[in-house]
């Protein structure tokens, strides 16, 4: 065996490429599940990671719903934080001093009431060079208009060109679930000059007290994440893939390597720890850990080579009949 | 420092009080960090449940780097904590836990601990804090409980020179009634100052720090909240505060000044 | 205590109203999760189910898909059977007559490739009078066609419509959850004829065996049903609820008596009990005992007590901007 | 008649093969039922997974009203099974199977079993069901494993005149070399009629079926597929015939036809 295999074998190559970033490995964080970086300090360290994607951050502060905010679920969890943070001011000036300290592309994500508002926090944090990376957040279930953009690929246009013509920065649009054909809409963003497209943001639901007969969250509905959608969130990435040119990064219910492989070979090109990082706040490192490990036993080089590498299925296209017999 | 990890059970002792128990692991570095009121999130194997929990630091040993926790069984993480057995490994994270109680350094304070249920652990954690820094501390400690058969968790604070105050709804022990019953005597005495943590049901601990601003002593208390992820990150443990914003729960708390809290 | 009373609290009344047909508890099952009734005769008495909704029946025979056709997900399990049954006639003929044996509503599950080929089932399950309801399938996601009809008020009106005019019997509408807004859907159905309305079918997912690096599923992809669905599925419920006046039959995750109250309490005037079969086969009657358990534990002397009685949630309307606040 | 039953657990023994166990519970309304390529569907507390998992019967002892499995742990449902103790509650219903091994009544037919890993534990029991009915019935077993510890279940076989033929693929007993190695001497007797029951992995079972049909000897394969509901409800255990329709393997089977197969 030459050095060069040794080495290969012994640290396969992780790095991807999400628009202008080279990220390490492809493991980042989904927003508003791993705080602004700093509260997780003791357990992980960032310069370990592909990316870090922080919590929303609005143009004003916002107090976020009233409490219960989180139910527990089949297989999940179900949140209405209501986008709670100090705005975009706080973030630059508490926030992101920490995170500037790491070798670690920062990914902000961005919600909105509008075009205009979301242009202005893309444009604030791209002056004030706080960011890398933003995310638009146009899929968050648990506010007013946060839902109605990534519903109609008209709306997302709007929202990324708006925010496009702003920013230079690699710009992620965040998709919804709660769609009934997600591709046009990756297609809009995509068209609209969105570099990647990340998927998926929460499904929405609801939980019910039957002692009390009253709905469990204050707010009502909530997101639902964590394992319990993760059959849902592979198909829409999958879908996606065959759909955009651009990198994607998927996210759904990954709680160990073995979940970041699938959502890899349906068509990912990272992925995003989320509802996971509560169980176990240091499954970013051991999913990046665990995807190496996978590489080197099946003989790969390097993460690339899985990316879209599932074997395509014999799924029928919804137009042709099937066949029918009488038995 | 929060650490990930692993602790070998040492003991899981049932406690006269029907389905509580105290569990006893292994775990030097949480004794080396661990204050009172801060809190471990357990995760068992119990299936169902997505999220860990929290329980409260109950003991830290410095001498043998064991921890406890005292708890109730209430459901499947509870349970599981339950059927452990020495040798065993218990999955958690910790301390956790920002804001702690921190004990009043005024000369000849009267220290007042008021606990009900698993609000009991912290204050016992506190109050063993307290008499190690000043051997002289004068404590009293206010327990209640629905009756006798539940009160629990306050053997050998007499024998640091805790003075106890036992209240049972049923009046099968000590006090008949609230822990808001025999308050009023002790903050009555206005020749030291007095200084109340207090830990428990949300209604008990409403009542106390009312008690509290009424004869304006100070309060601290420790809130219980749902903790989906005990780090301040998932902003999941809202705690309603005057000024109007949301507190977290987990790192803004547990521990906070009674009248900083908005009660329901 | 009155003789009255006693009898009232031993025996709540669980008797609901679904389009003609009364059922005499709110418990029914999900098609495809319950055969033809036969297959658990060792089990169930189907006397004392509040309506039984058979498997899926095709104008011809369908084989179905190849396996493998079933995957279990966290929380859940994927299918993507394929609707393989033995044709309109041989239902007819071998299934029906077992049926008939029994004091229970029978309601069929009806797909089809198009309006007319709905219409033609419809119709001649109601000359041969092997029906007392017929659910229409407008939601499969397993096959052709089967999916887009419940996606667009339109085309679920054409279907409901042709159905309408071949048949008395109850029509009841099956729903999609794979939709961006259920509640024009829902209202097209109803609008169109449909006596009732069934939601939710399964959500569209995936699952990629990462050694093989296929899907796991022969299908590609399949429907997502069991525990991990019930909040979406409780949600839908409430949604649908609040859009139609017709009643709704829920289903969705439901596992146990305390599941299905959840359904009540959001709108459902009966529930039905799908994959927690496999798990329990005497499930149906479990939730059945158990919802008079509930009934009688909290005062209520009738079923109709609950339904939609949960308290109306503080959900601010999506069009209201949050208040935000500087923090 | 298929019942869903608690069934208190009698016993749980470790056999000489790494991994795998038999365990003994009590349920005479099974053992009176229970016929030789049934199975029963379990469900253990394993939180991750929401479906059964089916068990062949082992054993069935109608003078005890015992009946058992045999198991390997393979994942979740295997390892709570091999956690569970005598006096623990054993969740299953059964005996499921719509089509079950039907032992050839011709005179003097030779009996072939071939079984392979958990295929052992249902031609066991039809090997003692066939002794049952003609203590003179002429019978084979051909046991098939990795190497010598996995060959398991065969106890007590030879005490009811059943001839073993053992093979390992590491040649560390018996025939060096699969199941089908052995086959041809067995089936090259034709002074008296044959008949293959096979159970185990599907390449296996297809080598099998494909040698039984050259050498025109009936063969009843007892099928391992996914079985979710094991009721005949879900449609989800599909099994391809050769009339180009699927079948349910649970209650179209486990048992068919070796012809009647199309093997993948
Ligand atoms: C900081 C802190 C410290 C704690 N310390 C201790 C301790 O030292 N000892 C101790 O015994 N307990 C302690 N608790 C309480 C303990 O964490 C909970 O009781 C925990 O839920 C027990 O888990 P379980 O799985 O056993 O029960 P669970 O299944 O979680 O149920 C426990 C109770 O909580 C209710 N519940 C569950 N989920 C929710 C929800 N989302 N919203 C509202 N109610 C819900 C259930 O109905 C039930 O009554 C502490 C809690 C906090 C926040
Ligand atoms: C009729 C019948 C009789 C059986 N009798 C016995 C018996 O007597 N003794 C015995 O030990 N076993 C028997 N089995 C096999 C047993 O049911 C399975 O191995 C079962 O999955 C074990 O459950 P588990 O939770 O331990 O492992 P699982 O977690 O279910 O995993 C077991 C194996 O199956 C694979 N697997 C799991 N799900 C799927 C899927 N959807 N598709 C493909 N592969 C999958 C896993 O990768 C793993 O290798 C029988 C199976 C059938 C169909
Ligand atoms: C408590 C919580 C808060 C979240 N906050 C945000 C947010 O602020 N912005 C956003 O785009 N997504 C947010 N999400 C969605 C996640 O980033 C992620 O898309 C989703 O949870 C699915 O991934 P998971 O199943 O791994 O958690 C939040 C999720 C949770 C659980
Ligand atoms: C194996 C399987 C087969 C199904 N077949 C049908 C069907 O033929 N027609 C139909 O309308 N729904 C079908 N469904 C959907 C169920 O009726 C039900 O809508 C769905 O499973 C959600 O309920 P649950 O989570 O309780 O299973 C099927 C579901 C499963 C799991
Ligand atoms: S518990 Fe997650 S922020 Fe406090
Ligand atoms: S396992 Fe469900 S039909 Fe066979």
């Amino acid at each position: 065996m030459t050095a060069a295999a040794v080495t290969a074998a012994a640290a396969p190559d992780l790095s991807v490429q999400i628009g202008k970033l080279t990220l390490r490995n492809p493991v980042t964080t989904g927003s508003g599940t791993f705080g602004f970086g700093s509260e997780l300090a003791d357990l992980v360290d960032l310069n370990r990671l592909g990316a870090v994607c922080v919590k929303a951050t609005t143009s004003h502060a916002r107090i976020g719903n009233p409490p219960a905010r989180i139910v527990e679920t089949p297989g999940g969890m179900l949140n209405a934080i209501g986008l709670q943070n100090g705005g975009v001011e706080n973030y630059i000036r508490e926030k992101a001093p920490f995170l500037r300290r790491f070798d670690c592309p920062i990914i902000v994500n961005v919600p909105g009431e509008d075009p205009e508002d979301f242009a202005a926090v893309t444009r604030r944090l791209t002056e004030a060079g706080v960011a890398d990376a933003i995310e638009l957040n146009i899929s968050c279930p648990n506010v007013s208009h946060g839902l109605d953009y990534a519903t109609d690929p008209r709306l997302t246009a709007e929202v990324v060109s708006a925010c496009r013509k702003v920013t230079d920065l690699t710009l992620i649009a965040k998709l919804s679930p709660n769609v009934t054909d997600i591709r046009p809409i990756a297609k809009a963003a995509q068209d609209a000059g969105a570099d990647a497209i990340s998927l998926i943001n929460t499904l929405v639901g609801t939980s019910i007290d039957i002692k009390r007969r009253r709905f469990r969250l204050a707010n009502g509905t909530g997101g639902l994440s964590g394992p319990a959608i993760k059959p849902i969130a592979l198909n829409l990435v999958y879908r996606v893939a065959q759909t955009v040119t651009v990198p994607i990064i998927g996210m759904g219910g990954i709680m160990d390597a073995s979940d970041a492989v699938e959502f890899l070979l349906a068509g990912a090109t990272a992925v995003a720890v989320g509802t996971a990082t509560f169980v176990n706040p240091t499954a970013v490192h051991e999913v990046a850990d665990g995807i190496a490990a996978y590489l080197a036993q099946n003989g790969f080089t390097e993460v690339r080579q899985i990316i879209g590498a599932v074997q395509a299925a014999d799924i029928r296209p919804r137009t042709t009949p099937e066949p029918t017999q009488e038995i | 420092m929060i650490r990930k990890f692993l602790a070998p059970v040492i003991a899981n002792m049932p406690l006269a009080a029907p389905g509580h128990r105290v569990l006893t692991f292994l775990a030097p570095a949480l004794v080396a960090d661990a204050r009172p009121g801060q809190f471990v999130a357990v995760a068992a194997d119990t299936g169902v449940q997505v999220l860990r929990r929290p329980f409260s630091v109950f003991t830290a040993d410095p001498a043998t780097g064991e921890a406890s926790i005292l708890f109730s069984v209430h459901g499947p993480t509870s349970q599981a904590l339950a059927a452990m057995r020495p040798g065993d490994a218990l999955d958690l994270v910790g301390p956790l836990g920002g804001r702690v109680f921190s004990p009043d350094s005024r000369p000849g304070v009267r220290h007042i601990f008021v606990g009900g249920g698993y609000g009991v652990p912290p204050l016992v954690f506190l109050a063993k804090t307290i008499h190690a820094a000043d051997p002289h501390a004068l404590m009293d400690f206010v327990d209640g409980a629905r009756s006798k058969e539940f009160l629990v968790g306050t053997d050998g604070l007499e024998e640091i020179g805790v003075t106890l105050w036992l209240c049972t709804d049923d009046g099968s022990c000590g006090h008949h009634g609230r822990v808001t019953g025999v308050l009023p005597d002790l903050l009555g005495d206005r020749s030291r100052p007095a200084h109340i943590y207090t830990c428990g049901p949300t209604p008990m601990m409403q009542a106390v720090a009312e008690m509290a601003a009424a004869f304006d002593v100070p309060c601290q208390v420790s809130m219980e909240v749902f903790m989906p992820c005990g780090l301040g990150v998932c902003m999941g443990c809202a705690v309603h505060r005057t000024d109007g914003t949301y507190a977290r729960g987990c790192v803004d708390g547990p521990v906070f000044d009674g009248r900083e809290v908005v009660w329901q």
